[in-house]
């Protein structure tokens, strides 16, 4: 009861300031507000840059995966990284690594009468249409990263779907047969590697005297027709690091939440 | 932007939220915080942000929920609040 | 290469991580030559960021390349407020990582490259938020800095640790959240993430400035910042996640996550919201330094209830952060409380550091949770003591330590700003530390136990007399009393520190203020 | 009250939305007590940050922040003959959304459902030490375990 009235008076402090911010507000949807047109008097804003000049920059139609990849490459490698930390810390905490684990016996046994669903007892149907269904949104989620570019999607997107068809995979099937297909080994490796990947990218050009993620440097290295291609081309190399990263650690979460961290029986 | 879809979709929302805060089952709590991440996904399709529509559909809507399911079904599914 | 160096700083425990996670998870041995490394590159890169900073000023540099106009690409910024943080950062992760060579407890020794990974993790996160000058990126670090602190506090066998790694998760997400929700306040009004860039705006446009949005913005920036740092009515996580997780792990949490998000509030105030504005609003000033008054108060009495000595070095971090947050808002002209302030983020992140070295080897060579439990200690350990004196007494503040002078800087702001009860709660603060510290040295020196006083009598002729030197091993020895002799040494020569962040405070206040 | 409304509501809709759910996850992450149900609390808190944001870069009458390829491949042929420098002429900003803050929520997802992981994980983890989720009784066999130690 306490904690409700306390929660309570703190909501209602902070909904009242955050509502007096409010009123202060550009309209809704009004093209010619700061965020999307800068402060008045002063230079236009950042996106407005983005706009004009994101297809003279870099040749891809798509600004959200330019900026996302390029422009703002830092702030994306660390979000990539964002995930690795996540994945690491769930292995950190949840993770069984040793079989004569529990002598203190935990607290209560959770009992598995009223929600296992059970893993032997495989439903037929079901198994077999995710089976069928995995390897296509496999395909769309390849398709999703590499057509980033022109349209919605990109890495995050594709990796969280490829994430997904495994964990599909998982829940119909059992996670055992899903993990001799994609180990604990494989997803942790797969997992450095995107990041790895991104982080190459963002490393060669430091060789050419450039700076760091600058892909321009590249387009000798790619053999590409000008800077803009290379921008482009190694826009999709990182996103397919993000993707790599993002899927293994779906996956990985998946795997040691369902499992309390044994990688054996399943939900 | 459609103004009456958005706030039609908004109105859901805050339902939504509100159901999914409220309900003792978790079970249940969980799949109508899947339905809330679906709203929410549909509402950034509508305002333009087709990308994090797409993320927001297969996170919000996808991932979270299985996490959340995945947790309950090894802890407990009934809440006292 | 000499150009990359803001960008090396924190790549290279990057790449660290990535090398441990792909060579490392098997075989245990490549992991802490390349923690130091790694480490050692960033301190490399981060001395020689003082050196170009000192001689030639701030160095800016812009990832990707992005760098007209301003505001499209993100920036990385070294001046005097950041570099010298980033060598302590530096100094004191490779500390702890010597520290800590086997970390998460013996028990769970398969875990120790994962450990490894995420200790590397969260340099990047700190060093990161320490030279970026871009608001959002600061946000996406944070996240990065949390997300492996939370697997740290966790790692280790505690079920407590367990549970103070939950509140910890809800209220620093919390206090991130709030954080990114002021940061998108300043982007709907100013359409810029860029920290000079909205500095510009906001010292052109004296209306906007004022605005209530803007001012929103301010106060939830400052309330998640104070979340991460745990100033007073936000410190709940703090004492239990610091002093339930692995010793290793708070070997490196305890004297960073904190310091570095008073950084934040200090990077905030100078090169965001600008000296200038704030000190206009002049009542804000006081009423932070009243909240600041009413922190260090909080954080002396509960230090003075502990029994054990993590949960009381926990409550002396609360007690700090209250120093910090108090002298930055001082207000004084001369910026001797700012500058007393980032001066103690370095002193307090040393001491910090060499005080938790200390309770982790208590803790795990004697066994000591409890200060009754260091009854004897003078006798067993005299190497390890006398480091944790060093830092006792820095923490006090005694003349020779960086401790002193940090205090001294911050007293001569409160004094030239009038904030007479700031003063007085400093002061008052030290006398409780001192209380504290002398009563753990009297315990450790003259113990309560009469074996010791028989022991004593008998010299040295019997088995069972507990005169048996216990001296813990090297690797965790050395980076105690290497931490000890910083302190002393970041003391000898604080003018030359002092000076460097000072006049790097005035130039920075002054030049963006007048930019655009 | 309906001057009100029409000045201070309606044009800002999104943004009282906004703040009510943003406020009713707050109220679940401090009042609830079950983990899980402060974690969804969590999860609605931050998606109302996202709702903050991505309202910000709503233009009216504005497409997804896509360019237009057919307008686009025009754009850059009619300039091959006219020489460079006007390339940015053929595209009207106000056609397109913002896409920076789209750009912002995306990582603002990711980072949110890495803390949703890291946050269910460590539920697990109490559960398993304590056998229970219900924050009170955590709190109360901790105590226990206080005094043991």
């Amino acid at each position: 009861m306490k904690a409700k009235i306390f929660a309570s008076i703190a909501v209602a402090i902070t909904g009242a300031v955050l509502l007096y911010a409010v009123s202060d507000f550009p309209r809704f949807g009004d093209p010619r507000s700061p965020a999307n047109a800068g402060v008045e008097g002063g230079s236009p804003s950042a996106s407005l840059y983005y706009i004009e000049n994101t297809y003279r920059d870099t040749k891809v139609p798509n600004l959200v995966t330019a900026i996302l990849a390029d422009y703002r490459g830092y702030d994306t490698m660390f979000e990539t990284v964002v995930i690795l930390t996540a994945g690491m810390s769930i292995f950190a905490i949840l993770r069984v690594l040793r079989r004569d684990d529990a002598p203190g016996a935990p607290a209560s046994a959770p009992d598995s009468s009223d929600h296992s669903i059970d893993g032997d007892h495989h439903r037929i149907i079901v198994a077999t249409t995710c089976r069928i269904a995995a390897p296509l949104i496999q395909i769309f989620a390849l398709y999703v990263v590499a057509h980033g570019h022109h349209s919605p999607g990109g890495g995050f997107q594709g990796g969280v779907m490829l994430g997904a068809s495994f964990i599909l995979l998982a829940l119909s099937g059992s996670l055992r047969d899903t993990l001799v297909r994609f180990s604990e080994q494989q997803y942790l490796r797969l997992a450095f590697i995107g990041i790895l990947i991104y982080a190459g990218f963002g490393f060669l050009p430091l060789w050419v005297g450039r700076n760091f993620l600058d892909y321009g440097a590249l387009s000798g290295l790619l053999m590409t027709s000008g800077e803009e291609m290379a921008r482009s081309h190694s826009m999709l190399g990182v996103e397919i690091g993000v993707a790599m990263t993002v899927m293994s650690i779906m996956f990985a979460i998946f795997a040691n939440l369902s499992t309390r961290g044994r990688l054996h029986g399943g939900l | 932007m459609i103004v009456t879809f958005d706030i039609i979709i908004l109105v859901f929302l805050v339902i939504a939220a509100i159901i999914s805060l409220s309900v003792k089952d978790l079970l249940a709590a969980a799949m109508v915080f899947g339905i809330y991440g679906f709203l929410i996904c549909l509402l950034w399709a509508e305002m333009g942000a087709v990308d994090v529509a797409f993320t927001e559909a297969t996170v919000g809507a996808g991932v979270s929920t299985v996490l959340i399911v995945a947790t309950i079904l090894n802890t407990r599914r009934k809440s006292t609040d | 290469m000499s150009d990359h160096y803001p960008a090396l700083v924190l790549l290279a425990p990057l790449f660290g991580a990535l090398v441990i996670g792909l060579f490392g998870l098997r075989d245990h041995r490549v992991c802490l030559p390349v923690v130091v490394s790694a480490l050692g590159v960033s301190l490399f890169a981060a001395i020689s960021l003082v050196l170009s900073v000192s001689s030639g000023g701030p160095v800016d540099y812009f990832v990707a390349g992005w760098k007209e106009p301003i505001g499209i690409g993100i920036q990385l910024r070294a001046d005097a407020i950041n570099t010298p943080l980033l060598v302590v950062i530096a100094i004191v992760a490779l500390l702890a990582a010597i520290f800590s060579i086997r970390p998460a407890a013996e028990r769970d020794s398969e875990k120790t490259p994962y450990f490894y990974v995420l200790f590397l993790l969260l340099c990047v996160g700190l060093f990161g938020i320490t030279i970026t000058a871009d608001a959002f990126n600061v946000f996406v670090l944070i996240e990065v800095t949390a997300l492996s602190s939370y697997g740290l506090v966790a790692i280790g066998q505690s079920k407590r640790g367990k549970v103070a790694a939950f509140h910890y998760l809800i209220m620093g997400t919390v206090g991130a959240s709030f954080y990114l929700l002021g940061v998108g306040y300043l982007y709907l009004k100013l359409g810029s993430l860029n920290m000079q860039d909205i500095h510009g705006i906001l010292a052109s446009d004296d209306a906007l400035a004022d605005s209530r949005a803007i001012r929103t913005a301010f106060v939830f920036i400052l309330v998640g910042i104070w979340t991460k740092m745990a100033f007073f009515p936000l410190h709940g996580w703090l004492p239990n996640a610091y002093s339930y997780s692995p010793s290793g792990s708070a070997a490196i949490l305890a004297p960073l996550v904190t310091k570095v998000s008073v950084y934040v509030m200090v990077r905030m105030m100078v090169s965001v919201f600008g000296l200038d504005r704030l000190e206009a609003n002049v009542e804000w000033g006081h009423f932070v330094v009243w909240l600041a008054i009413i922190a260090i108060a909080a954080g002396s009495t509960m230090a003075l209830a502990q029994r054990e000595i993590k949960k009381m070095l926990c409550c002396l971090i609360i007690a700090e952060v209250g120093y910090m947050v108090g002298g930055a808002w001082l207000g004084d002209p001369q910026r001797w409380g700012l500058t007393g302030t980032v001066y103690h983020i370095l002193a307090d992140a040393l001491m910090t550091s060499c005080l938790f070295l200390a309770a982790g080897i208590f803790a795990k060579w004697l066994g000591a949770l409890k200060l009754e439990d260091l009854s004897g200690l003078f006798r067993k350990m005299p190497l390890a003591a006398a480091g944790f004196v060093v830092g006792g007494l820095a923490i006090i503040g005694v003349p020779p330590t960086c401790g002193f002078y940090s205090k001294f800087y911050l007293i001569r702001g409160g004094i030239e700003s009038g904030q007479w009860t700031y003063v007085v709660a400093l002061l008052a603060s030290s006398l409780v530390n001192a209380v504290l510290f002398f009563r753990i040295f009297e315990i450790a020196y003259f113990g309560k136990k009469p074996a010791d006083s028989h022991g004593d009598d008998h010299g040295h002729d019997h088995e069972s007399e507990p005169v048996v030197r216990l001296e813990p091993p090297l690797h965790a020895l050395i980076p105690l009393l290497v931490a000890a002799a910083l302190l002393v040494l970041l003391g000898l020569f604080n003018g030359p520190v002092v000076e460097f962040i000072r006049t790097g405070l005035i130039e920075t206040a002054a030049v963006v203020s007048t930019g655009r | 009250m309906q001057s009100f409304f029409q000045e201070a509501v309606i044009p800002h809709f999104n943004f009282w939305i906004y703040v009510i759910i943003m406020m009713v996850g707050l109220w679940s992450v401090i009042a609830k007590n079950n983990l899980i149900k402060k974690l969804i609390g969590l999860s609605i808190f931050q998606t109302a940050i996202l709702l903050l944001y991505v309202s910000l870069g709503v233009k009216e009458g504005a497409t997804i922040p896509v360019l237009d390829h057919h307008a686009l491949i025009e754009s850059s042929h009619s300039e091959s003959s006219e020489g460079s420098g006007k390339k940015a002429i053929a595209i009207n900003p106000d056609h397109y959304a913002n896409p920076l803050p789209h750009v912002l929520m995306l990582t603002a997802i990711v980072v949110g459902v890495a803390t949703l992981g890291v946050a269910l994980a460590l539920t697990q983890m109490i559960y398993k030490d304590f056998g229970t989720i219900e924050e009170d009784e955590v709190l109360k066999k901790i105590k226990a375990l206080h005094d043991d130690v």
